[in-house]
């Protein structure tokens, strides 16, 4: 049983979010090993870019903060890893950020010449003083920067947003209207920030950090099922989905793929092949396909 | 499931006691009572200043400690703390070594890599052949911290015999010991000479590699070599992880991660 | 030992939050008798509203999802109320809310007659079609309503705001240059949406609703860290403080005083005197004063 | 202290079982292991409809019912659901009876109020003395539920004697029967006057209450009487806390907040 996403053939509907192991094409073919899809690499920027000091990513139990800071070897430095990639037997998205519109096309329409399956434009990262999110809670930025991309790559183009944004769904729509073809959502929430209290230091070197896993899922599903409202294009849902349970109530607030990044820590890397497991059991149960429940939650009763 | 949720903040620490080791190390104590299997590391979080993975190199009921080696801004750092100082320590991470008491064992450690190794050795039958290199007799660590006995040797003669660890591990092999197990921490072009040395002669080993780490959990993906995480799926790896990975001894990631030779990223300086 | 909060004495400095037990005199009574020593009456509005059906309110664990929809007898049906709040012994805060800047300035200033000790307006509640967060979230309207308010009361004005803004420390400057005496950060997080995937609905009868507790504190000290870098009036921080190590870390953040919501669910209504105490304990353990320790997290090292 | 926090999101139900009690009240039964004592209730989600809270009526180790008297717009529904629907459930919540088996009780019932009152009454000793009231027949709950004797009594006579319990409970202490306890639950009204009776007579009694309610764990505040919470403080409570409680038989919040006479609220209809 496979699965068609915007003409492409994925043995499920499992996606690995951007930034969780997306470093090399080994690890990428072991986490579709692993069941998983479709996978993301590690956002790609315009320039060399270490990101930050750590501490970078802390686990706090109902989920984890993080601000890695968009580190890259920038999009001319990739060589190696496009070489490796292009022997690739499964579908890949490739992350795009920048730091104009200009920077995002620039970016884009070199890494569409490498041929990953999709791009995605990342705008919607926190953790970056000037990159990716400043996009994404904006209207007319988002469009611009959409708009710019769709113009110069050859393959289907993803928007990942921030649920940030005063109106996602309204933002969603503008992204469609431009051009995309996908919408993902969501990224990290917030930021936020920890503060150990014996130093009196926020933990993260940069402070503040992007909130990921399970206790975030309530702003991820309020998100999906607000741009399936505003969008006709399908929807990657994610933000904290860690079990079958979890995938199944994205899906039915309008996810048409599943996203996974955090559970990676919470439940192994096969992850994705318990979560695709434990809702095939769950839907097989009830005598339901995924089709049946997608957006079923804006069913009236 | 639920349960499996672990909080890994930090656990901030003051240092209990230091102990400079020669010239080249420190070594800081922690009370604490650490859970750990000898190989693990923890995260060491110095507020203000970075956080780095380090092999927890000594470990009791309620006390651990790790010993640093002056290196770039981060280590020098912590060689520099005192007691009193405060640590902010998660972990602790990786699994450790799989440990074969009954067997016919050998240690190979170089320099700084008898760190993790030492915990092993106390565990280890008296017995047990342990090799200990380094560049020269200031970064032998640890010379008189165990009874077992131990074959010294250094780059430049200054400590035990004049050569490398591969050189005395070859002779033992050649002298007819019949190892079961080769354990080797150290610099990972030794290492790899010690694994294919192993190879040649059909004994398992494990050795316990180093690459850039964020998380330390194995989600950031910093760490990977190969398909494997060091920091989740290592950092010990045995015999058959090494010869799928590629990566041993020829690949690393840099910070922003770039792919890299491993003399390149050895030669790496963070800022 | 008592404290001194914009020219009123209190025993410590402990808050309830809006929205939380505020709904009588007497409630309010054994919440001061409790260890509070700033108690906020539930939101009042300019009409009679009876909020939303049920499920409005649901424990998540790691937090909770509210949706009670700001219910309100309506200023012009509190007479007996403000009757039993004339003779109380303890500080009050009244909470206000409007649908537009004109009712904001009605209710606040017939509420000022009443003589509460301080009045604050909740431009930041996610959970009405069309009161509060549309406010918060936009600088200009945020200034609009507070000068409106400030021009009609005779007591401190308190603005509380909503971590949805995308840059709470510039709200939080245009109501203190519009007058705002205080700041009170942060409302619920979100809003987020929970499904249950048996009946495919949303779990809230209003669908979406904002997350408080355990899992929002991490955005809560985010939030109070931007503000306090942003303004000179003094904050009070709330989102998820549920410890003494959790009310420490949200004052070195810059709060100077404590507020508390969903942690009476999770520690029962003396929660105030135990935050209490537990700060105390830990402050005297290191020979420290809330005044060393007030946005410590601010201090480069 | 962070492992007190529970998750109490809804468990979905189907109704296993639905029985008529008369014309006024549906029973529906659940399969579930809810932990429980006597006098606690639960939230009961109609997804799409409301949410209410209904009394603990019946339960084994692996099952519970709640009894559904039909009144306004959810309760009608609840009646009506059938095997099968699904139904979602949180709790159990408050406090229920003091439980006092080696004593004298009495346990007085009117209306619904015998809900509570049933799981009560089947662990108390055989001769317990038991008043059950009702408008009339119809309204008479479990009329053969339990073997422990019953005097009947309605308002119209058409079972049992006509008057009311606290016309029976009187006569009770006046035929010189000491009572140690006396439980109710029924009417807020009803309710006062067997308090005012044990009053009279120093006898300790509980009762429990009823507001309109929103979380069920203490928070929203919708359920205050007097400075206690009905949800978590209650619903039962005992005549130290009902002798101070002034809104006792004189006031309820309506879900706008504002405070009424008792008769405004029990008239008072949801939209
Ligand atoms: C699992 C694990 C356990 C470790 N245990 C210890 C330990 O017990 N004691 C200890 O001193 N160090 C240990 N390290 C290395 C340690 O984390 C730091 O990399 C080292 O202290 C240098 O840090 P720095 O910031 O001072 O140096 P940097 O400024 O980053 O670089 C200084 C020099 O350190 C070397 N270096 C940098 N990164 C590495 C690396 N990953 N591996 C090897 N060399 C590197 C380079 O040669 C560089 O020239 C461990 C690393 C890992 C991954
Ligand atoms: C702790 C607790 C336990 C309860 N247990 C039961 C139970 O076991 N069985 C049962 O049938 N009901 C019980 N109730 C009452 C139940 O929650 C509903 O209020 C009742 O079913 C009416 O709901 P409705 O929406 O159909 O009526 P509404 O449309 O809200 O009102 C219909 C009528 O119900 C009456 N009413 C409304 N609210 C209340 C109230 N709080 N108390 C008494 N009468 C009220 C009014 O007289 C009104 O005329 C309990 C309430 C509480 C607080
Ligand atoms: C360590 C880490 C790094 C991340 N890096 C990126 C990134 O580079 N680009 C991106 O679009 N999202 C990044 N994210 C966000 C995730 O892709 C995902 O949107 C978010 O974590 C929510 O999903 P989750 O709860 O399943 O983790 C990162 C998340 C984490 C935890
Ligand atoms: C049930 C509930 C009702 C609330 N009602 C209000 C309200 O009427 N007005 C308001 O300003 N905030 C309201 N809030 C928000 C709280 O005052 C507080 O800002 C938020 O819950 C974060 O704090 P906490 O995590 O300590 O609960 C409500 C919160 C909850 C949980
Ligand atoms: S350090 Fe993050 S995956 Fe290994
Ligand atoms: S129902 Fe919320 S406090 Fe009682």
């Amino acid at each position: 049983m496979t699965i068609q996403f915007l003409g492409k053939t994925l043995k499920n509907h499992m996606v690995l979010a951007s930034g969780v192991l997306g470093n090399s094409k080994e690890i990428l073919e072991r986490v579709h090993e692993n069941g998983c899809g479709l996978v993301t690499m590690k956002s790609i920027g315009p320039a060399p870019r270490d990101g930050h000091k750590n501490p970078t990513v802390i686990d706090l139990g109902q989920g984890m903060i993080n601000a890695v800071g968009l580190p890259s070897p920038g999009y001319l430095n990739m060589e190696n890893e496009w070489q490796d990639l292009d022997e690739r037997d499964f579908p890949l998205i490739a992350s795009v950020y920048g730091g104009s519109v200009k920077e995002y096309q620039v970016v884009a329409e070199f890494v569409s010449a490498k041929k990953p399956d999709f791009i995605e434009i990342n705008i919607s990262c926190p953790n970056s003083e000037k990159h990716g999110m400043i996009f994404g809670i904006n209207r007319q930025s988002s469009q611009d920067v959409v708009s710019a991309v769709k113009e110069v790559i050859n393959v289907p183009l993803i928007v990942k947003l921030t649920p940030q944004a005063p109106d996602i769904g309204d933002i969603a729509k503008a992204c469609e209207d431009a051009g995309a073809d996908a919408i993902c959502a969501i990224n990290t929430v917030g930021p936020g920030m920890v503060i150990d209290i014996e130093s009196a230091m926020p933990v993260l070197a940069f402070k503040k950090g992007g909130l990921s896993g399970p206790m975030i899922k309530p702003i991820a599903v309020r998100c999906v099922f607000d741009i399936y409202k505003a969008v006709n294009i399908p929807i990657i849902g994610l933000g904290g989905i860690t079990t079958g349970e979890d995938a199944i109530e994205i899906i039915m607030a309008g996810a048409s793929l599943v996203g996974i990044g955090s559970a990676v820590r919470y439940r192994g890397i096969d992850v994705f092949q318990k979560v695709t497991d434990e809702m095939n059991a769950w839907l097989s149960n009830r005598n339901l396909s995924i089709e049946d429940i997608k957006g079923a939650a804006h069913k009236e009763k | 499931m639920m349960n499996t949720i672990t909080d890994q903040k930090h656990i901030m620490l003051r240092v209990d006691e230091k102990r400079i080791e020669g010239t080249a190390f420190a070594t800081l104590f922690f009370n604490y009572a650490m859970p750990f299997k000898p190989g693990q590391f923890v995260m060491v979080w110095i507020p203000g200043v970075d956080e780095k993975p380090y092999t927890i190199c000594f470990h009791s009921k309620d006390r651990f400690a790790i010993t640093i080696e002056a290196k770039g801004i981060f280590s020098q750092k912590a060689v520099s703390l005192n007691k009193g100082d405060l640590v902010g320590i998660r972990g602790p991470f990786g699994n450790g070594f799989d440990i074969q008491t009954d067997h016919t064992v050998a240690v190979v450690a170089g320099g700084c890599g008898m760190a993790p190794l030492a915990p092993l050795v106390e565990i280890l039958d008296k017995n047990t052949t342990v090799i200990h290199g380094a560049k020269s007799k200031e970064y032998i660590l640890y010379p008189d911290r165990f009874d077992t006995r131990r074959q010294f040797c250094t780059d430049d003669g200054s400590f035990g015999q004049k050569g490398l660890v591969t050189d005395l591990l070859e002779k033992a092999i050649a002298s007819g010991r019949q190892f079961d197990m080769v354990y080797t921490c150290g610099p990972e072009i030794m290492m790899y000479h010690v694994f294919n040395l192993c190879e040649t002669h059909h004994i398992p080993c494990q050795v316990s590699l180093e690459r850039y780490m964020r998380c330390g959990f194995g989600v950031c993906g910093a760490c990977v070599c190969g398909k494997q995480l060091v920091c989740k799926d290592g950092p010990v790896f045995g015999s058959g992880e090494l010869r799928e990975m590629n990566d041993f001894n020829t690949k690393a990631l840099l910070k922003s991660g770039k792919d890299v030779e491993l003399s390149q990223y050895f030669s790496w300086r963070c800022k």
